[in-house]
């Protein structure tokens, strides 16, 4: 395959060396996959989850398999803002691709304030608001399912991110996910992202005990890739077209052909979360699969493809 | 202090299954080969390391051969890799051969019984920091519980081999002695120190033998082993000896006590449920002490261990 | 296994020889199933949806497959109430579990037809009522994710079926399960199931079309069982175990291990769907298995199961 | 009018494999035996009818072996159950031996490529109803379109045995000629109707060949084969001729269109995406006109089927 193919998008602003992205919380902070593949290919990367203080996390076991999927309930473990900024930072600095900085907390002003610390940070091309965890107990979920609060929250960091790109991440279990799109929009938001895990279970039928031990996780992986594929087409039909704004699709995609349909679906740019566990290198092979997939079938530029979904015949 | 020399270049790799059998009542032993660079990365495997292990393209084995204690969990899909040990790494000019003896207890470990002399094994390594021998180390006390055998085990050769001027005994605990992944099995057990268990016998390491049902050896936890061991060696100078503990956290936490209590040295081997293995996910958590203060943080068990000091590990915090 | 073990459970005052039901849609009408297991042998049986005039259902195809699970859009094909009852109330008739007709429609008036012509049937022991279905254009998923009409439809029926059981069925992809679950119990609902499927969608990348004939199609099989245990064990502690309503769970099961899952978690009851379509007498093994497990484990009587989860270590 | 002599009652059987191999550039064939009850089953085999086999424990072939149009789906884990026909069924005594032609066109089928001389194989069958042969008939056309062909072959079979008085022809279609599911590949295509394909002149069965690319045989649509005989061979009472197709829809419709158009009894075989196999689920719903209506109806292709009356199918409703 010498054949030349132009790879990039434009994703709210910025142009992206391809669409392909890493997601947050499943890359660590920077190189951590320095090791497997060349960082500087990706399109973006997100960190995992940023706070003002730093978090130890829930106590383990923190994960658990079920079938195509997994739950997880690290519970936003990290550095906190001071450490991520002194030792982590200078890594991303060195970094070619556009670097998102996953921000979470309890409150609005936790938000602000490390988005304010953050916004002129030339190292970094913008923020993803996560409003959407399911697994810390306070704040966290309860601010992605309120409409008021989603655009509350995305109006309030929004003025604190300066020239920054902030997307904003959706969580999935909601009656109508296009009111909180709808309501990121308002509150400013620059990008999408969706979808992040839905909460589950898993019984240990031995104990009779959760397996986790914060009782629930988050599931992801292949088991909710048709769902996020609805997700992302309903949100890009009923939101994201008109307003113009471009959505970053995600929730088990672990192959070119999984990222092909996020993309027809809406999607101007994918993020492998999951699949990246299992095949470090997946994010990578995507590039390289869409790649062949755009020659193949003769699609002069990966933009064509977003939102291309035919009805039915 | 302590020096742990550890491969640090991770790699994705793939080997050649030479052999997979049945070695025992409870444990399978998977014999792999790897050649050009995948021989090199694991030329340098220390003990202690791991590999993240792909089985979710394998088989699930006719539902005879399924324990039934297994057949209703046996059908769920694999996602994630698993971490194993390695048991035995030798490594010859162009090749590098490794053992991985594994216990059947869900669908990753059911599926791999059907890899066949010949098929390809997709797997991650080396991962993680194995045991290190810190200088001026006279005596290794090697406590095992159950399938923390593997890599006891290959620490065992390695001291032999690098390190033939350290004494190296093995205390060796099991529910019941058909739970420990021994190939050999003596006729008799010893109730004492003695070659009776050909596993550690043939490197030369003397070794002790416990069980809860008291199917073999002395009848009780291991660590009573240790614990009359050290009584009965008293003259050994403390900063000398050094404890290597891999096993269930239960057996750890108590090794961890006997050793901190007479200021021994001991590093302990954990295990996390592993998502990734390289640093990603963050869900191999073990809590540790940090030194002078009374807060603990997390660690992970994937990247600054799975080989940890005894001291700063805060035990039975997880109850998988 | 020749130790006697009485697998009987209460459910909503009726007495169940066991407490295993095959799902609606997955096990046709009335002796489907005749071929592979007893249908005698079932605690319930739970007919495909019936509707007041017959329905053709959507064109095909009409499932695809997905890890862990399938997608599928039938469209509520069946063969309208009047059919039903000349041709397989009479089969019904001769079954020895409990039959509960699962009515669906898109007018309250539609159900309130329905379970009133059925109402009097000897035959039958109640109802399910159907307002969740992702596949039908008019009506359906509507009902099922506004409270407000969760609790009319659910009174208007109640009204209408006279002393036989009513099991109204949640649609899972709702902001709070807990809010329709009781809007469902303060209509009368006599039992609450739990869950249908999830809206989702493949898209067959070189045509660039939904694989779908319906575009998209409801998410089902081992895939969702993480969410469902969740979904189950909530409306458990926060509606079911205070209103002394029993709950029937569903989503995934395919073995006696995930049937003791949901018990644990807050089921009564619980149904076998997509399984049946790989081992049609999956059901069947469930309650051997169940009953293994009570006497592997020494439990008395199933309905210590009920809610017995534990919390974590 | 139409004998449907199927087996009525389904089973869930095991098979044990006698061999698998890949036998064309398309395709693969998977011999199975059955004994006992399963044996039984399957002696009454009736051409057209199909199993529904589970193929959700076997393994992923290695990347090597994967096709790579399939690379990316080959991963998706199975959990339905896959419709297959038999294209051979013998029964003796005590075993019945039935083959099966495949293609690898997604994860199922590639799994099957996995099977090995004596691992066993589950499925459920006999399932719908076959070919019939109506009272009366003296002609019997068989029209193959690419993988349609186990369950014609099948059928040619069965009426060189049971009705060795009907004259017998096949026309053979596909896109191209390795697309064709034939074992035995004739050194050359004749033109016109000949005894050069062995997989039905072993039948007696003379056969003519077209392929989209003229690869083999006439260049065109088999359709084309099937309306000049016709034409070539007025002569035949109408009502003692019957079409048998198996292939692409868009083929059987033009099959049926022939047929219809010359009021020819006409059996299609027809395939949908089926969840189930055996009534429960209604994802097989084939749109079928009612008599003396403008309605239609919807049958399902597990039970009502997969064989048809041509003149009942709405064809082109499914685009799969
Ligand atoms: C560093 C490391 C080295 C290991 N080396 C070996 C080895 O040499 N030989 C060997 O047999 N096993 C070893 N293990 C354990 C091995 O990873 C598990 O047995 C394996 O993952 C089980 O997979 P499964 O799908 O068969 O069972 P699962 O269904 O995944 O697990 C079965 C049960 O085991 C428990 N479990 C699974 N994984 C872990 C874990 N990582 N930590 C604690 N409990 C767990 C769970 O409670 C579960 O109920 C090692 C684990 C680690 C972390
Ligand atoms: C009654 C019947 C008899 C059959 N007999 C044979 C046979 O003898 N030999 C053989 O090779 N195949 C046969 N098939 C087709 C066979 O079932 C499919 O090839 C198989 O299910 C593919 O599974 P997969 O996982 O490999 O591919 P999938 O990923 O499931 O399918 C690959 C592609 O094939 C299409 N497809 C899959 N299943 C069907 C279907 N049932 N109808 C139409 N399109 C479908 C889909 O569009 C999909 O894109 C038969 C089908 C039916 C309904
Ligand atoms: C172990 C793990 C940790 C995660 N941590 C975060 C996080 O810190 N912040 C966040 O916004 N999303 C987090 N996610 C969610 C992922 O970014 C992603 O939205 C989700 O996993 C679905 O994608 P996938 O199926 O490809 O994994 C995490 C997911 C996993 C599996
Ligand atoms: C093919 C199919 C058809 C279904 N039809 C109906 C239906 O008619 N009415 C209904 O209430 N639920 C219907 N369901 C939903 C099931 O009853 C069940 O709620 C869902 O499939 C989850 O359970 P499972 O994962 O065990 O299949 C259908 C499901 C499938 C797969
Ligand atoms: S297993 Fe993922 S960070 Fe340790
Ligand atoms: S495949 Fe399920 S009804 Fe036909």
């Amino acid at each position: 395959m010498a054949e030349r193919f132009d790879m990039s998008v434009k994703f709210a602003g910025l142009k992206l060396a391809n669409p392909v992205f890493t997601a947050s919380g499943t890359c660590g902070y920077a190189d951590e996959l320095a090791d497997f593949l060349d960082v500087d290919a990706l399109g973006g990367f997100i960190t995992k989850s940023i706070t003002l203080k730093p978090r130890k996390g829930n106590p383990t076991p923190r994960i658990v398999e079920t079938d195509a999927g997994m739950l997880n309930a690290i519970g936003l473990a990290n550095v906190g803002l001071e450490r991520f900024v002194a030792e982590k930072l200078p890594v991303i600095a060195r970094m070619k691709s556009a670097v998102f900085v996953n921000v979470a907390g309890t409150t609005i002003e936790e938000y602000v304030a490390v988005v304010e610390r953050l916004a002129e940070e030339k190292a970094i091309a913008g923020f993803e608001l996560n409003i959407s965890c399911p697994n810390v107990k306070k704040g966290g979920i309860s601010f992605g399912t309120d409409p008021a609060q989603v655009e509350e929250i995305t109006r309030a960091v929004k003025k604190a991110c300066g020239s920054k790109v902030l997307i904003v991440k959706l969580a999935p279990a909601v009656t109508d996910i296009s009111v909180t799109a709808r309501a990121a929009v308002a509150g400013g938001a620059d990008a999408l992202s969706l979808i992040n895990t839905f909460t589950a279970m898993v019984i240990d039928i031995e104990t009779r005990r959760p397996v986790l031990a914060n009782r629930t996780g988050g599931l992801s992986g292949p088991a909710i890739k048709p769902v996020a594929v609805y997700l992302v087409n309903k949100v890009y039909r009923e939101v994201a077209r008109e307003a113009g704004i471009p959505l970053l699709g995600l929730g088990g995609i672990r192959s070119a052909a999984d990222a092909v349909e996020f993309l027809i679906a809406g999607a101007t740019a994918v993020a492998i979360g999951t699949a990246s566990f299992v095949e470090p290198d997946c994010a990578t092979q995507v590039v390289a699969g869409l790649r062949e997939y755009c020659l193949r079938k003769k699609i002069a530029r990966l933009d064509e493809l977003t939102g291309s979904l035919h009805e039915p015949a | 202090m302590t020096r742990k020399h550890a491969s640090r270049k991770k790699g994705s790799h793939t080997g050649t299954v030479l052999s997979n059998v049945q070695a025992g009542e409870c444990f399978w032993k998977l014999r792999l080969r790897f050649d050009g660079e995948a021989a090199r990365a694991f030329a340098g495997f220390t003990p202690g390391q791991f590999i993240q292990f792909d089985v979710s393209d394998l088989a699930i084995p006719s539902t005879g051969s399924i324990p039934t204690a297994l057949l209703d969990g046996a059908r769920r899909n694999v996602l994630l890799r698993r971490p194993f040990s390695f048991s035995d790494v030798t490594a010859d000019a162009d090749t590098t051969t490794a053992d991985l003896l594994y216990c059947i207890v869900g669908p990753a470990s059911l599926r791999m019984t059907t890899l066949r002399e010949g098929d390809t094994a997709h797997l991650i390594g080396p991962l993680g920091n194995g045991f290190a021998v810190p200088e001026g180390k006279q005596t290794a006390l090697l406590v095992v519980g159950g399938m923390g055998l593997p890599p006891i085990r290959c620490l065992a050769k390695s001291l032999s081999i690098e390190h033939p001027d350290i004494e190296t005994v093995a205390f060796i605990g099991s529910r019941t002695v058909n739970a420990l992944p021994l190939e050999e099995r003596p006729a008799r057990f010893d109730k004492g120190m003695s070659l009776s268990v050909p596993t550690f016998a043939t490197l030369g390491v003397p070794s002790m033998v416990a069980t809860d049902d008291g199917s073999a050896g002395h009848q009780g936890p291991v660590t009573e082993c240790l614990s009359q061991w050290l009584r009965e060696n008293p003259d050994r100078p403390r900063e000398e000896v050094i404890v290597y503990a891999c096993g269930p956290e239960r057996m750890l936490a108590a090794v961890a006590q006997i050793a901190n209590a007479k200021e021994i040295d001991c590093q302990v081997s954990m295990e996390r449920r592993m998502a990734c293995g390289i640093g990603l996910c963050q869900s191999c958590a073990i809590e540790c002490r940090v030194v002078g203060s009374d807060e603990t943080i997390y660690k992970l068990c994937c990247q600054d261990g799975p080989v940890f000091d005894a001291r700063e590990v805060v035990f039975g915090a997880d109850d998988a």
